[in-house]
């Protein structure tokens, strides 16, 4: 079996060489990206969009179905970890309890929690928002946030966030976030343009189609950020507490 | 009470970090806030006085204390730069674990007092089992600093029962 | 003093080589994870100086601000992995808690405020 | 003239730095090595944001002071997480009775000293 999988990789391997022997240099400068690709979205990317961080727009406009399915990638992983190791109430009672011991030390790192997690919220909600002007966007952002909570599940402990943040509620972002991805794009066909074509927000939104396009970015962004902070705190749950929800870190 | 200071320290915190003052951006910063206020808005200031006035005396008290605190991360800074260049520096060093009772009462003074003494001379604090303090000290004279002469609490200690719990100083 | 910054940022790039000596040198992982808290603090001052160089502070300063805090967070979230690996597991739990969890100091002073002096 | 002030701010920032890595380095064990990080880390890194915000702001404007009061942001960041990073290291380090360096003789009694190393004959792990 493993000799077979050794045979089918070194297949893939020289399919993959041969095959890059046909791609252009690297910074070719006559490479048909760089001739009319990256000119044009340099050229009219602002004018289209009114959006100055060409990154953003390339990002969540241009190929806005390859980022979707980034968003769709990071739900998977979210709902394999939950499947593979959160374990029933039933199945709980078998395992042996692995219970740090921490009551009355955690002062320092509570102190220090309080003041900065808030402030993180803030910075994080920030990034997701000026995504058009400085690098940031949905998936910075969405890090930024998910830290924030995974912050207090270390310095508190686990069960001090799951009461705060339910498991439901998490789960309930996960799929909410992608929902808000697919609708805008769903929207927007039902508006008679493409799928994802944000200029068919402008008659919702009451902009011009510039406007509007520069706002579907905006909308895609939430969630992409909403899908990748759940998804960050559904993994620590399961992860920290080996999928008990009792005990973290 | 503590959700309307906290919305108004956040909002402060957007407009730093935004700079930009069209009313799109306002108008985000200002969901943002509610939302952060939302989330955690008794994390901020728990543990605090819940009254707006002891709450500036607490801020004015913090800063003469930051004041002199800064004074004393210097002298911990020269101190351990010395020591680390120093050809002798196992012989002057002495490293040893001290532990003290606390006089302190709340979470968040003890927080301020422990990572005082972990940015000050030769101490740095290993642990706070409910309200006693085990302190790392790498010179036989720094525990002595620490710990202040006689029974009382050390003179760290006095000021961060003074600006926190109204103490004599 | 363009030239300065960039020594001093070359200078800090070396000391941060140095640091990498104890990460990979060990000898217990606490000391590598000292050693990487202390090479992700110096990077946020890399960052800015990056920055300023290049002209464009006010982007570079959200990246500086990003990577200072998930620096802190990797930091106790790594410190706290390890100690809950150090920790016996719940069986022995119950008889530490019997034994004294105080661990005894230079002198162990009873109830009451004094510091061991040596 | 303010050129100076930041050299020398710098300067300053970066032989601190220096002495905290020497310290990390060559200390003995990891409760000390632990001062030394702990403590040369969070005022270096104060003082070389210092001289960076006071040379950003010698072309003075309002968006250049906006920038600066987030770059005085990280610096109290740092002087709120440095020290709290420092106690989980130490205290995660203490957990694990990391070995201890120690200049002090075993006492008349017999009795070794009674540091970190006492507690390892304690539990038995």
């Amino acid at each position: 079996m493993k000799r077979l999988t050794l045979v089918i990789l070194a297949i893939c391997a020289l399919i993959m060489l041969a095959a890059a022997v046909d791609l252009p240099n690297w910074a070719d400068p006559s490479s048909p990206a760089s001739t009319h690709l990256s000119p044009d979205f340099l050229e009219q990317g602002y004018g289209e969009t009114a959006t100055p961080n060409i990154v953003t727009v390339v990002l969540a406009d241009y190929r806005s179905y390859d980022t979707m399915f980034e968003a769709v990638v990071v739900f998977a992983a979210a709902l394999i970890v939950l499947v593979v190791l959160r374990r029933t109430p039933r199945q709980r009672s078998k395992m042996v309890q692995h219970r740090p011991v921490r009551e009355g030390r955690d002062t320092v790192l509570r102190g220090a929690a309080q003041l900065i997690i808030p402030v993180m919220q803030i910075f994080a909600l920030y990034v997701v928002g000026h995504g058009h002007y400085s690098p940031g966007g949905g998936f910075q952002g969405g890090v930024i946030f998910g830290a924030s909570f995974i912050l207090l599940a270390l310095c508190y402990n686990l069960q001090f966030t799951i009461d705060r943040f339910k498991e439901q509620a998490v789960l309930f972002c996960v799929a909410g976030g992608v929902l808000l991805y697919a609708g805008v794009g769903a929207i927007c066909l039902a508006m008679g343009w493409n799928f994802l074509g944000y200029a068919g927000l402008a008659g919702i939104l009451g902009v011009s189609e510039v406007m509007a396009r520069s706002h579907g970015i905006l909308l895609v962004e939430v969630g992409v950020g909403i899908t990748v902070f759940s998804v960050m705190m559904s993994l620590y749950y399961d992860l920290a507490s080996g999928g008990d929800l009792d005990e973290g870190l | 009470m503590s959700a309307i200071i906290t919305f108004c320290v956040m909002f402060a915190f957007w407009i730093v970090m935004s700079g930009k003052f069209d009313l799109f951006h306002l108008t985000m910063g200002l969901l943002s806030s509610g939302l952060v206020t939302w989330l955690s808005h008794d994390l901020l200031f728990s543990g605090h006085t819940k009254k707006f006035g002891g709450l500036m005396v607490e801020i004015g008290r913090f800063l003469r204390y930051v004041v002199w605190l800064s004074w004393q991360i210097v002298i911990a800074n020269i101190h351990i730069a010395g020591l680390a260049l120093s050809p002798q520096a196992r012989e002057i060093m002495d490293p040893h674990v001290v532990s003290f009772k606390t006089v302190l009462k709340t979470d968040f003074a003890r927080f301020v007092l422990a990572n005082s003494i972990t940015l000050t001379p030769g101490t740095v604090t290993i642990r706070i089992q409910d309200d006693t303090f085990y302190v790392h000290a790498i010179t036989a004279q720094s525990a002595g600093d620490l710990a202040g002469a006689g029974d009382g609490p050390g003179e760290m200690e006095r000021w961060v029962a003074w600006v926190f719990e109204g103490g004599s100083r | 003093m363009e030239q300065f910054l960039i020594s001093i940022g070359v200078a800090l790039l070396l000391l941060m080589l140095m640091s990498l000596f104890r990460v990979v040198a060990g000898p217990t992982v606490i000391d590598r994870i000292l050693g990487v808290n202390v090479i992700g603090i110096k990077t946020v001052v890399l960052i800015i100086i990056v920055g300023i160089l290049d002209g464009r502070v006010e982007m570079f300063i959200d990246i500086a601000l990003a990577y200072a805090l998930l620096n802190f967070i990797t930091t106790i979230a790594a410190a706290r992995f390890y100690q809950r690996q150090s920790q016996p597991a719940a069986a022995d739990a119950e008889e530490a808690k019997t034994a004294p969890s105080a661990p005894p100091t230079a002198e162990n002073p009873p109830a009451g405020k004094e510091g061991s002096h040596a | 003239m303010l050129n100076a002030v930041v050299i020398f701010l710098m300067v300053s920032g970066f032989m601190l730095f220096f002495a905290t890595t020497v310290g990390l380095l060559r200390f003995p064990d990891f409760y000390t090595r632990v001062h030394a990080a702990g403590k040369g880390d969070t005022l270096s890194t104060a003082l070389l944001l210092a001289g960076l915000i006071i040379y950003y702001l010698q072309d003075f404007s309002g968006e250049a002071l906006l920038t600066a009061v987030k770059l005085s942001l990280i610096v109290f960041f740092v002087f709120l997480a440095s020290p709290t990073a420092t106690h989980a290291i130490i205290d995660a380090g203490y957990e694990a009775k990391v070995p201890y360096w120690t200049k002090r003789k075993p006492s008349a009694d017999g009795e070794p000293y009674p540091g970190p190393e006492r507690r390892r004959e304690d539990r038995q792990i």
